[in-house]
């Protein structure tokens, strides 16, 4: 196999966001992930730039490359023009297009995100569409989210909405045109291969898990075990 | 968990200002050395328990220093108090003494007592 | 805190943000969410200044929400954005306006990524026209609605029907602001201030009269956290973060938030609610939590709207409070009616309601 | 051996240089931009490492001045400088014009603009001051808050616009963490109830007693050191500031109270030496300092036959090594003007 650095290379992501690191630390200072995860986004970025192929795999396979929220904070104060945030997102694609993101808790939870997220995409043309956001799997969202699914018409016909309708504005119906282009566009460039590639990782895994797999929607225990498991391991660690 | 499947953390960020630093305090009084502490890990490098564990005397001193004395309790039993870190400390800190007077502030401020 | 030197740096981040025409983009979670402030915008912009304002009903999402929970390609995102850019050419507009700012990051990002690594810019030039037969141009100016809004400020004080000012004790309104991340902390020069004192939002509130409160973590990120949110065992983060931010900015008693960002918007309104739940805090005065509002409600407060046709009601906290405070004589009866009037049910376990 | 020197710039280095010109016999005509000679070190209370009074040095330097072979104007830039065939030709904004057999360029450095980390919130917040400005206070004794009150925990941050790509400078400015060890230690001496903590990424002792001061700022005086980049500076609701760093060490994010906070501004070559440097061709390296000849045996050596560099416009320099590198470009000029290497 191809040196995993040299790999990582090519990623324009990782060629932008990695110069070389003094470990100053300004990254996990103010660091959103670092404060509530056993996570050091500095670490990482030294751990990457020592170009060791086995501390790389170590990385793509744990569950500490999940831990950042791309806030991208970290692109604003580092000394030396560093962006460890670009630097997780190259190694995330990497650990999914080698299949060593179903070895973390935190990794596997990628299935969960194309079965949500990703297929809003082609169904409404929008990452969060306003059907999609159960209020079962969004607790948090409030009385107020349940109020407005069950009053959606109203609500949105007086906030210029164009409830399923043709023309402009929110809950309009995108044209078919438009989601066959979207569609399209992710044959072309890889997103659909990519997809794939999720949905058949995580099938192998629920496999070696023992736990039911279905090919599509969320009533399935291995998307159910994904969407909520937490080890409570994520945010200790001993010197 | 609760209704949400998930619940508020507190947080990992040292907060000195809510931290108490009696310990720190004890073991500077009696072992002024500690002060010279350079943070270059020969203690850790090392250390008998420090190979073949995760623990870290360096680590250790720091987390005296800046009050996180839950951490500090939770680890600083793994010491086994050899002494050869004393050996290698190029400022001459009476490392292993930090340990003993650490063990010995936990017993004093009772709510710490090990 | 001395106001003199945030001047100095506001002078260097005075970013250029086109007077006329733009091709407009939603957001996925404002159109969702807030429905009513992407209303606003475009009847502020197009009835209030008769500015031209196009929306295409043939855009849709960036893929954002996607790219940086990373389960869409950078090829792929490049592509879609490319899209928007060739259905703006076709529509005759150089100039976009983003509603959100994951999306106006992105641009920025995918603009600049491009200056570096033009092969990029050819690649993604192949792929759209493979996928769709569309070419693209680069736009001449980039600009969040935000932007737009904070550029047309003092018109909106000059038609003020109210200002952001405590009815009862005469005191400007205590207002916090909250930049999104995404809006200048990647490229600080794309922001109206740049990205250690945004003025995008402080200017806005100063102009209408209300007083802008520093805070220890006011840079912070709201928690959203893309993946951190979006799945469920991870939205410990989501929700710490903020309570962090709320933790931070009570001793000040801010009477409000106000937003740039679709998701920090609905996180900071939603997980008071949580907290609230979880632990029993709020954050706000006598008990209350604090309303947050986008900046495209509180234009339309400033200039006399009927806050429900704002879309305040659809919020988790209820800003009543702060309509009594700025002496707002609302219509409690007209909350919850539909477009023709006719009443909804009520809905229940409001916050401040 | 009448040959005509002339020296731009009035600090250590072009007061050194001029002195020892003129001892040697030279005419020199010596400019300074300000109404006094004495460059940086005029505002410096004590140098280190051994806490001598800066004035001292100035004294010395002046007796050095003080010499009938040195036409010494003060108040007065340069506005024109060309060679023409073997002489210099200099025209000031004062309207004097002159010639000169050789130039010694002695412009030096400027601190670097610390509101333009503007992370730091230098010119925002209250109580954020800069290394300069903390030395004028040792001279007043002022060291109150701005409130009036005694700081009880005063922060230093190391390698402010130095080591830094944000700022464009990517070089170690040599000096700052000697001085924040320096500085620790008197703000000790002046407020011992006081407790100090500095904030570092490397801490370089290179000269000579660096390392046994550092060692003394903690045996004596117990200065903390905190190994980490601060990262954000911010205002409490008591109006203290917050600094939020990295303890690397630690490998956790740290919050800190603090009543005032140093910045250890950096150098960077100064406006002075960019236009002189503009206006002749001068080399400049990647560090935006004038790059000498050689790095090893010329670095008074500049790409013009017959101009000389003296001190901190080619690099950070302390008040040892600038006199040295004085004298040294005097012996280039002495070599120079020798009869028949002209």
């Amino acid at each position: 196999m191809e040196n995993l650095y040299d790999i990582l290379k090519e990623d324009i992501r990782f060629e932008e966001g990695l110069n070389a690191c003094m470990n100053c630390g300004v990254c996990t200072a103010i660091c959103p992930a670092a404060e509530f995860y056993d996570y050091d986004p500095r670490k990482i970025v030294d751990t990457v730039q020592k170009k060791d192929d086995e501390e790389i795999v170590a990385l793509l396979k744990s569950e500490t490359i999940w831990y950042c929220g791309e806030c991208m904070s970290c692109k604003t104060r580092c000394p030396r023009g560093n962006t460890p945030g670009f630097i997780i997102m190259a190694l995330r694609t990497l650990s999914q297009k080698l299949g060593y993101f179903t070895e973390s808790e935190k990794g596997r939870q990628q299935l969960a995100i194309k079965r949500t997220v990703g297929e809003n995409i082609f169904k409404y043309g929008y990452c969060a569409a306003t059907y999609a956001v159960n209020p079962k799997m969004h607790p948090e969202q409030g009385p107020i989210w349940e109020y407005i699914l069950d009053n959606t018409n109203d609500v949105f016909e007086r906030l210029g909405g164009q409830v399923n309708g043709i023309g402009t504005g929110p809950l309009r119906k995108i044209p078919q045109e438009a989601l066959d282009e979207l569609k399209k566009i992710f044959d072309v460039t890889g997103g659909t291969e990519f997809f794939e590639l999720i949905e058949e990782h995580s099938k192998m895994k629920a496999s070696e898990m023992g736990l039911q797999f279905k090919s599509e929607g969320t009533d399935n225990d291995y998307f159910v075990e994904v969407y909520t498991a937490n080890n409570g391991k994520h945010n200790t660690h001993d010197i | 968990m609760g209704k949400f499947g998930f619940a508020i953390s507190k947080g990992r960020q040292i907060d000195y200002e809510a931290n108490d630093r009696r310990i720190a305090e004890y073991i500077l009084e009696h072992e002024p050395s500690f002060r010279l502490c350079i943070e270059c890990g020969g203690c850790s490098a090392t250390c008998t328990t420090g190979n073949f564990t995760r623990f870290s005397l360096r680590e250790l001193h720091i987390l005296i220093k800046r009050g996180e004395n839950d951490e500090v309790r939770k680890n600083i039993g793994k010491c086994m108090l050899c002494g050869k870190c004393i050996l290698v400390c190029p400022r001459g800190v009476n490392t292993r003494n930090v340990v003993v007077l650490a063990r010995q502030a936990f017993q004093k401020y009772d709510e710490y007592a090990i | 805190m001395n106001l003199e030197g945030k001047k100095r740096i506001w002078s260097d981040y005075q970013k250029e943000i086109a007077d006329d025409h733009f091709f407009y983009v939603r957001s996925c979670i404002r159109q969702s969410f807030f429905p009513g402030s992407e209303q606003f915008f475009l009847n502020f912009m197009r009835n209030t200044l008769g500015k031209d304002v196009y929306e295409n009903p043939a855009h849709t999402t960036c893929t954002g929400i996607g790219y940086h929970s990373d389960i869409v390609p950078s090829s792929t995102i490049m592509t879609v954005i490319a899209r928007h850019f060739a259905l703006m050419k076709e529509s005759g507009y150089k100039n976009i306006a983003i509603s959100c700012v994951t999306s106006f990051g992105l641009y920025t990002e995918i603009l600049e990524t491009w200056k570096h690594f033009p092969e990029e810019l050819e690649k993604t030039r192949e792929y759209l026209y493979k996928a769709t037969g569309r070419e693209f141009d680069i736009p001449e100016n980039v600009a969040h609605t935000s932007d737009i809004i904070y550029k047309f400020r003092s018109e909106i004080a000059d038609k003020a029907k109210i200002f952001l000012v405590n009815k009862k004790t005469g005191e400007p309104l205590k207002i916090v602001e909250h930049i999104g991340c995404h809006y200048a902390k990647m490229f600080p020069k794309s922001g109206v201030g740049g990205a250690e004192f945004p003025n995008v939002l402080s200017g806005m509130a100063e102009a209408w009269g209300g007083k802008v409160i520093d805070y220890p973590e006011r840079r912070h990120c709201c928690g959203f956290g893309f993946r951190q949110y979006l799945v469920q065992a991870n939205r410990g983060y989501s929700v710490s973060n903020t309570a962090k931010k709320f933790s931070s900015m009570e001793p000040y008693k801010p009477d409000m938030v106000l937003t740039n960002c679709p998701g920090c918007t609905m996180f900071m309104d939603k997980w008071q609610y949580t907290i609230k739940e979880m632990e029993g805090t709020s954050f706000g005065e006598n008990g209350e939590s604090i309303p947050v509002l986008t900046y495209e409600e509180l234009a339309g407060l400033v200039l006399g709207f009927n806050p429900w046709d704002l879309g305040l009601q659809y919020h988790m906290v209820q800003s009543e409070p702060l309509l009594n405070k700025l002496g707002i004589d609302f219509d409690s009866t007209d909350k919850y009616k539909t477009k023709d009037g006719k009443q909804m049910p009520l809905p229940e376990k409001l916050i401040n309601a | 051996m009448n040959w005509d020197v002339v020296v731009v710039g009035g600090g250590t280095a072009g007061m050194e240089a001029s002195g020892q010109l003129a001892k040697a016999g030279y005419n020199v005509t010596l400019f300074e931009k300000e109404e006094e000679a004495g460059g940086h070190l005029k505002n410096w209370y004590h140098l280190f490492p051994d806490r001598r009074d800066g004035e001292e040095v100035i004294t010395y330097l002046n007796d050095q001045i003080n010499n009938d072979n040195i036409t010494f104007y003060k108040g007065s830039r340069i506005d024109h400088l060309e060679k023409n065939e073997k002489k210099f030709i200099i025209k000031t904004n004062e309207g004097k014009e002159m010639t000169a057999d050789a130039i010694i360029i002695a412009t030096g450095f400027d601190l670097f603009r610390s509101e333009r980390k503007e992370e730091y919130g230098y010119g925002i917040y209250d109580n954020v001051i800069t290394s300069a400005d903390l030395e004028k206070r040792f001279r007043t004794g002022d060291m109150k808050m701005n409130n009036g009150e005694i700081p009880r925990r005063i922060g230093i941050v190391h390698c402010v616009g130095s080591r830094d790509e944000k700022v464009g400078n990517l070089y170690c400015s040599k000096l700052c963490c000697v001085t924040a060890v320096k500085q620790a230690i008197e703000i000790s001496e002046w407020l011992p109830e006081s407790k100090v903590f500095c904030f570092y990424m490397d801490i370089r002792m290179g000269g000579a007693l660096y390392e046994e001061l550092y060692m003394e700022s903690q045996e004596k005086y117990g200065v903390n050191y905190i190994r980490g980049k601060v990262s954000e500076v911010g205002e409490s609701f008591t109006n203290s500031l917050i600094v939020k760093v990295e303890d690397t060490l630690a490998g956790r994010p740290l919050k800190m109270e603090l009543d005032m906070l140093v910045l250890m501004a950096g150098m960077e070559i100064s406006e002075g030496s960019k236009k002189i440097g503009k206006a002749l061709g001068l080399k400049t390296g990647e560090n935006r300092f004038f790059q000498s000849r050689d790095n090893h045996f010329g670095s008074n050596l500049s790409n013009i036959d017959g101009l000389f560099y003296a001190g901190t416009c080619t690099a950070p320099m302390n008040i040892t090594e600038t006199i040295s590198h004085a004298r040294a470009a005097v012996l280039d000029v002495m070599d120079y003007l020798k009869d028949g290497r002209r």
